[in-house]
């Protein structure tokens, strides 16, 4: 098992510049999730380390050693296709073993490995079976199972389990990540869901249009997100944002003026900005609850009972919409009326090109 | 007018494709145009390039026995075949004896089966010696009358590096093998079919040497390459006409080409002479050419008789011989001004179309040449001449004898 | 969108319809049935009912005489000669061209400059009339002034002229050599259309397995190309094998009868001597033996369609 | 894509490519040069690759002498009213197979594909007393309705094979829309499947352009052969102009190349992939 | 706009049955939503109403007439396919006129009712492009537009959203129920996605093996299964469901004998069970929490951080696995020892036949 370095990384499709210079460490044993946008480069940049494109500029460090020329499967790595690409014609036993046998295995080593991996994977029933004749949750295990066998130094997965549905991908993502730490393996998996980037990863690299927006743990992307972009696109649902007019801003707090009259100051390094300016406050939705008194009022939109959680709408009128999240059953009726409040620690606040403000008085949220 | 159109018997006439400065179309309609009696159409059947598919038109046609085509042209293999079946009708009223001695005698013997003729010479062609006048001037002087003086001159000429090849015929597994085949053994006195046609004589001494003889230029004298036994006529004629050989068997065809300076490297230097023959043999020369038929189901005899009697007319016949250069059948007309000035090679053919030899008559000819074809090839092939002629003879035999 | 206007539903329309899309299919089918009913079924026919008979045009005879066009056949050396020729001529060009084919299709496949152009360029003898390509074949084979003699002299390869359609060693595989540069293209053509068809993600995953191009290709793209491969040399084996116009206009089953196949040998004795009888016996026995080729690559796909899926 | 390649492949693959050129355009291109001599140079000892001296003539024999425009009139009426109906006919007979629930389609396809395996030689025969009872020889309908037959199979089957790549989702979206059976198949199959359409029309007019044996045996008036039997006829009795066939070859194979260039990516197209990508 | 009955409906391929009678009545304006497992027959049922399934028994009647044997285009339905189904040679104007065309309507009122439509879904500036040139989104909008310019009686849609991803499936979820209000349509809605189900329906239809579940309002279904197939399908994260013996039963309750010598009673009426006898006790995972004291105590084996939410799977041991959301962003550490409480009126109780237990004094959760 072993770390990866990437250093300014490039990737022109002719004069296109798809990739535009990845710095990142990846370290041994890590699960890094790259998430991001459709069309953002994830894919792009995960096939640069597999070596399925070619590097354009930049240096890839596997293991300490450089690895831009060196040929796929000489880089010590294993890839997950978001379609499997299994192997139609073999059976899952000789898609397993397939790696082994292109590498000299003797069959009756390899046939063990194979069957060591099965059982990993639940899978050893299935080794005569052909890929046609398994269901999706199957086919993706085999596509694992294939990986598994070659011993990689790191897992590649591309969107792997975005071809199952819902309740067997919840299935699938705890199965990875206790193969994650059975095996001890460093990971690095693709997804455009969130909620799988949040759930499996120790370290999530948020791109956009081929660069890195930030790069952290989950829980420090969805406290601290350095920007707008990260702060909408973790979490779910996603972090309402408004924009309002600056009263007042120093290094200590900026204070909105909210339309009613009242205003929020929350606990940011305002220092950059001047009243009368406009400025971007965020706020998750489970941090608004309705209150007897607090900053926003409004009706109730659309309601969503979840269950378990009720996601309210509200109409702010002029100013916009808020997400509600509330706990369990929520019984507010459709165009019930609703003051909310929020602790201001909590909320985020975001400059014109979508910086976040530096927060005050760190104060962790419940 | 419509009147009289009306009154005119209508009749058709069916004939492979032949070109010129005019087609038979044309004919039929300056015919149509001399008289009012009779209303000829014409129908095109494909050029002879393709006789399989001109035969098997023509036979499908006059099997119906519904009278059309009421005149036809034949080539004189079928001749026979199609008197056999009924078809052609006997002219031997509308033509006396008298009138037949207007035409070559081995055309007239060619038109008659059983006794009977069932056909009229319309225009001919044989086989016969093009040689390199001015090579021959130089070993010998005038054209060689026998295979062996043919062999000596050729080999000095190849040895003199003058040409590359002594002799060029067609070897190829096609009708024109049997035409070859017929050439040389008739010249030395031998003959495929027995008189009656009922039996092979194919593998008799005399049949056994003429092949023989044929397979000695490619493989002892090496005066012919072994490329003949692919070639027919055209193949055959390019090297000649590129000036690479010194003599060559073929057709009439190729005299106006080997003539013409824009296609061939030897213009001017060209003669045509009767094919050679073995010693106390006599020249012999395949005939060709087409000859004309009157279905026997024709329900407009008389008008059909008109117009057949018309094509093959002195006058119509130098028409052809002028517009599409294909020689008469009437010795009279290669003593004929306009077409001396017109196409002046014909006269000098007269000699070669005197010796000319049908090939096997048998209404079975079909099936008798197909066979030949693939003995004679496996003969000069194999060079166990012998042997194979003797296989193809026992086969030839049950087709003809049963 | 309130106003409830007349809902298009109310339009009645119940036997006709229900009629017609029962019978739709069919009469759809209609056209083609005809035409090829009448064009192959009725010949077809005809051809199996002549084949019992003794007819022919020149004898005037048209008798049924059961299976004595058969039996005749079977001891008949020139039938059993011609169908040797023409299994070994199915069967080398075929492979040959299933392999130039396969060459053409796995370069064309890859992406370079030009590409286009090739393509369109390697269609070409494809498109030309099989007449054109055998007069042409005759003239580039010619022993004596055709060019690939001249340059395989030049080129030092053969030290005299050879005689490609003269001599029985060479003129069966120089007809073979015509028919597999006219139908190779095609071949490649459905070749290229199926390796279209394996996704590139197994090419990517077996790079991945550490696979190189020739094991890429030998146990990815080939096995997965098999059903295409098997229905375009089907195809192709079944064309071949009445391979016609270029021995007749080539050779006409010469010399000594070594490139006689079949439909020479059909068409002989169809249409020179007119026998239809035994002709469309002949005929009836090359029917009968592609449907045996027919039935070999069938079993075959179908093993591969059960196995691939 | 491109750059990925090691320079070894791409020089392999560069090769390979000229290799296909030179095997199939060398010879045309012979061809091509060989229209342009005159026959006297064609039989000389050593070949010319460049027409020297460069003549027009064959072409002019071609057009003038032998009426070459008749015939190739005669086959554009030919092939293009052939692919027209193989197309009508074959896209009917695909959509009803691959569209409507008819029980042992397999079955019928086929059928339709074995008849295509009857030796063709021995067609001709029957079908010429047919033809010729009906009054038909020498007439374009004789053999329009003779290469619609031939070319049906592999156009059924091909169309076929597409028509099972489109969505029936499409199919269905369009009967709720209210279409019929013919409806469906004109407005949204066929302006669907126009990549197929192309490829298979190419087929049937490439059959229909070369086709030379029915051609013979149906037609004798030169203003109803097709180009192959024209050019068999440019041999006289024994006479083979090599000039002027090969001036005509060009004439007939030009058009078809210029053709198949242009169609070039539908033709692959046309036999893989169903149109609709989502 | 209409209502539509379904009287004992039945599908057969063949020998088997794939809709084995279905009874179902759609108010007017009713969003009604199938839902259930891949292989149900909900696409089966769905295209039985729109006519492209042919009804081997009973009877579909629509706005009070039979239909069974009504053309597909004559029903007054409309109908979104999962892959949207546009014709790609068409404009999407074209694709969204086409029905009118060919039911003969002029080209001017055509346009008329297009450029309505569009301007509904907001693609009055895309009407001349052609479906490939068009985003996920918005074709997805085009498919509903050409549904809407029919105006339909009954709206169909197969699992409409699938093919588009998270964010862009969230925001066309909310799309689809304004455009309920502003239609004021009748729409029946296919999807395997139970969070769809419960956000959009205001009636549930839960198939399974052909036949119907459990019909009613979200809510009612998750509060309420009628047995443990729907109990686990509704409710994500789902259900927990723990076979426990039953240590004493009687109309008024049931009590489960927890390995650890306590018990768990719920006000269920248990007169059906004995003593020793296993029931199924279900619980959802936002019932259970840490606490002081409870019926549970196991080990935190995999935590997942959703940010606003955290999810914790929890080892009880030889007992099984039990689930549990916690709000906001717990702190609980992997392997920490926690003990979990349950207020026994929100539990669940199953018998042997997976049927629910009817409650006792029902206490509404919060
Ligand atoms: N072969 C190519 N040629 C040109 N551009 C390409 C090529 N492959 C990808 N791109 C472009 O590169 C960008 C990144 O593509 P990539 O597939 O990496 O996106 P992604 O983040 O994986 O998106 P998704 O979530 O949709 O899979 C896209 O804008 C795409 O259009
Ligand atoms: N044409 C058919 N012939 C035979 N069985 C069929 C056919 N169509 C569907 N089935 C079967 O009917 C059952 C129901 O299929 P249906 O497509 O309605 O499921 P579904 O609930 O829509 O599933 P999904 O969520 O995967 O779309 C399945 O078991 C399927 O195999
Ligand atoms: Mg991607
Ligand atoms: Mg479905």
């Amino acid at each position: 098992m072993a770390g990866l370095t990437l250093r300014g990384l490039r990737k022109n499709y002719g004069a296109v510049e798809v990739i535009k210079g990845i710095d990142l460490d990846v370290a041994d044993r890590d699960f890094v999730v790259f998430v991001g946008p459709s069309g953002c480069g994830k894919s792009t940049l995960l096939r640069m380390i597999a070596g399925l494109e070619k590097i354009t500029a930049g240096d890839l460090v596997i293991d300490g050693q450089r690895a831009n020329e060196v040929d796929p499967s000489d880089r010590g790595l294993a890839m997950v296709f978001q379609s499997y690409a299994l192997y139609p014609h073999m059976t899952v036993a000789e898609n397993m073993g397939f790696a082994l046998k292109i590498g000299g295995m003797a069959a009756a080593e390899r046939a063990a490995k194979v069957k060591a991996a099965a059982d990993v994977l639940q899978l050893a029933h299935l080794l005569d079976r052909r890929p046609k004749e398994l269901s999706g949750g199957q086919r993706q295990r085999v596509a694992i199972g294939r990986a598994i066998v070659r011993n990689p130094k790191v897992f590649l997965f591309d969107e792997p389990l975005s071809n199952l549905d819902a309740a067997l991908r919840v299935n699938m993502r705890l199965e990875l990540m206790r193969l994650h730490q059975q095996l001890k393996a460093t990971m690095i998996y693709v997804t455009h869901d969130q909620t799988e980037a949040m759930t499996m990863a120790n370290k999530i690299v948020v791109l956009n249009g081929g660069h890195i927006e930030q790069v952290g743990s989950p829980m420090e992307l969805y406290r601290n997100p350095a920007n707008s972009f990260v702060a909408t696109f973790i979490g779910s649902p996603k972090m309402n944002m408004l924009d309002l007019p600056v009263e007042a801003a120093d290094r200590q707090g900026l204070r909105f003026a909210l339309g009613n009259g009242r205003g929020l100051t929350v606990p940011v390094d305002g220092s950059g900005l001047r009243p009368g300016e406009t400025a971007r406050l965020g706020i998750r939705p489970e941090h608004l609850k309705p209150a007897a008194a607090g900053p926003f009022t409004g009706e109730a939109a659309i309601i969503e009972h979840l269950g378990g959680l009720t996601i309210l709408h509200v109409d702010l009128g002029r100013a916009g919409m808020l997400v509600v999240q509330a706990e369990g059953d929520d019984r507010t009726g459709l165009g019930a009326r609703l003051v909310l409040d929020v602790d201001p620690a909590l909320c985020h606040v975001f400059d014109a090109t979508g910086r976040a403000l530096r927060r005050v008085a760190v104060r962790e949220a419940a | 007018r419509r009147v009289r159109a009306q009154e005119r018997a209508e009749i058709s006439f069916a004939s492979a494709a032949f070109f010129g400065s005019e087609t038979f179309g044309d004919l039929a309609k300056a015919y149509n145009e001399a008289q009012d009696r009779v209303k000829v159409t014409y129908i095109n059947l494909p050029p002879p390039s393709s006789s399989t598919e001109v035969y098997q038109g023509l036979v499908q046609q006059l099997a119906r026995r519904t009278g059309t085509p009421d005149v036809f042209s034949q080539d004189v293999i079928w001749i026979a075949g199609f008197a056999a079946a009924g078809w052609a009708l006997p002219l031997d009223e509308y033509f006396p004896a008298d009138k037949r001695g207007d035409y070559f005698p081995g055309t007239i013997a060619a038109c008659t089966y059983g006794g009977k003729l069932t056909a009229l010479p319309w225009f001919l062609d044989t086989g016969m010696l093009y040689y390199r006048k001015d090579l021959v001037d130089k070993h010998g002087g005038k054209a060689p009358t026998t295979w062996d003086e043919l062999t000596e001159m050729a080999s000095a000429a190849q040895k003199a590096k003058e040409v590359e090849f002594g002799y060029v015929w067609q070897g190829k597994q096609a009708e024109v093998l049997i035409c070859d085949a017929v050439e040389v053994i008739g010249s030395n006195k031998g003959a495929i079919l027995s008189p009656d046609g009922k039996s092979c004589t194919i593998n008799s001494p005399e049949g056994v040497a003429a092949i023989q003889f044929l397979h000695d230029t490619i493989n002892k004298t090496k005066i012919s390459p072994k490329d003949v036994l692919s070639w027919d006529e055209e193949p055959s004629r390019q090297p000649f006409t590129a000036g690479q050989s010194m003599f060559m068997r073929n057709w009439s065809y190729a005299y106006p080409i080997s003539q013409d300076a824009k296609v061939s490297q030897i213009a001017g230097k060209v003669g045509v002479a009767p094919l050679p023959a073995f010693a106390g043999g006599k020249s012999s020369a395949c005939l060709g050419g087409y000859q004309l038929g009157v279905n026997a189901n024709s329900k407009k005899r008389e008008a059909a008789i008109d117009f057949l009697t018309w094509l093959s007319s002195a006058e119509t016949q130098r028409r052809i011989a002028i517009n599409f250069g294909l020689g008469p059948t009437r010795p009279a007309l290669y003593k004929d001004q306009k077409i001396a000035s017109e196409n002046p090679f014909m006269a000098g053919l007269e000699p070669v179309f005197s010796g000319a030899t049908p090939r096997p008559v048998t209404p079975d000819y079909a099936k008798v040449t197909l066979a030949l074809q693939s003995g004679l090839s496996k003969a000069l092939l194999s060079g166990e001449v012998k042997k194979e002629l003797d296989a193809v003879a026992d086969r030839v035999n049950t087709i003809v004898g049963g | 969108m309130t106003d409830i206007a007349v809902l298009p539903g109310e339009r009645p329309k119940p036997a006709a319809r229900a009629l017609s899309s029962a019978l739709g299919p069919w009469l759809l089918l209609v056209p083609a049935f005809v035409s090829l009913a009448s064009v192959s079924f009725y010949p077809i026919l005809n051809g199996l009912w002549l084949s019992l008979t003794n007819t022919s045009l020149i004898t005037q005879e048209s008798d049924f005489v059961g299976f004595r066009n058969y039996a005749e056949l079977w001891a008949d050396p020139q039938f059993w000669n011609a169908w040797g020729h023409t299994i070994w001529f199915t069967f080398a060009s075929t492979a040959l061209e299933t392999l130039i084919g396969l060459a053409m299709a796995l370069i064309l496949y890859e992406g370079f400059t030009g590409r286009g152009f090739v393509r369109a360029a390697m269609l070409v003898p494809w498109a030309m009339p099989t007449v054109v390509t055998s007069k042409m074949f005759g003239w580039l084979f010619d022993g004596q002034h055709g060019i690939v003699n001249w340059l395989l002299l030049e080129f030092g390869v053969i030290d005299q002229k050879v005689n490609w359609y003269g001599s029985p060693d060479t003129a069966l595989t120089t007809i073979i050599v015509a028919d597999v540069w006219k139908t190779a293209p095609f071949m490649a053509l459905l070749l290229l259309a199926g390796l279209q068809t394996v996704p590139k993600s197994l090419v990517e995953a077996a790079r991945m397995d550490g696979a190189k191009a020739w094991t890429v290709f030998w146990h990815i793209r080939l096995p997965l190309l098999m059903p295409t491969l098997l229905i375009a040399g089907l195809f192709r084996a079944l064309d071949a094998f009445r391979i016609f116009d270029l021995v007749y206009v080539l050779t006409g089953g010469g010399p000594a009868d070594s490139t006689e196949t079949l439909s020479t040998l059909s068409y002989k004795v169809l249409f020179s001597t007119l026998s239809f009888g035994y002709g469309s016996a002949v005929s009836t026995a090359m029917f009968v033996t592609e449907g045996l080729i027919a039935l070999v690559f069938c079993l075959f796909l179908v093993r591969q369609i059960r196995r691939a899926g | 894509m491109k750059s990925d390649r090691p320079l070894v492949q791409s020089l392999a693959l560069y090769v390979g490519a000229v290799l296909i050129l030179f095997w199939s355009a060398a010879p045309f291109l012979w061809q091509f040069s060989t229209s342009f001599q005159l026959d006297r140079e064609l039989t000389a000892a050593t070949p010319r690759l460049w027409p020297d001296p460069f003549t027009l003539e064959h072409y002019y024999n071609a057009f003038v002498g032998k009426q070459l425009h008749r015939y190739v009139w005669n086959s554009l009426v030919v092939s293009l009213a052939t692919t027209a109906l193989c197309l009508l006919v074959g896209s009917l007979a695909a959509f009803s197979l691959s569209r409507l629930d008819i029980k042992g389609r397999f079955g019928i396809l086929v059928v339709i594909l074995s008849v295509s395996m009857f030796p063709q030689i021995a067609i001709v025969g029957p079908l010429y007393l047919v033809a010729s009872n009906l009054g038909l020889l020498d007439t374009y309908t004789a053999l329009v309705i003779t290469y619609l037959a031939l070319g049906l199979p592999l156009v059924t089957w091909v169309l076929f094979g597409y028509f099972e790549t489109l969505p029936r989702e499409i199919d269905e979206a369009a009967r709720m829309d209210g279409v019929g059976l013919l409806g469906l198949l004109f407005r949204v199959i066929l302006p669907m499947s126009l990549p197929s359409l192309v490829t298979t029309g190419l087929l049937a007019f490439i059959t229909a352009w070369n086709e030379f044996l029915f051609a013979l045996a149906f037609t004798s008036d030169i203003n109803r052969q097709t180009i192959p039997v024209g050019i068999a006829n440019f041999t006289n009795q024994y006479y083979v102009p090599w000039g002027d066939i090969a001036a005509a070859s060009a004439v007939v194979t030009v058009p078809l190349i210029i053709l198949v260039l242009f169609f070039q990516r539908h033709i692959i197209e046309g036999l893989t992939q169903g149109g609709v990508k989502e």
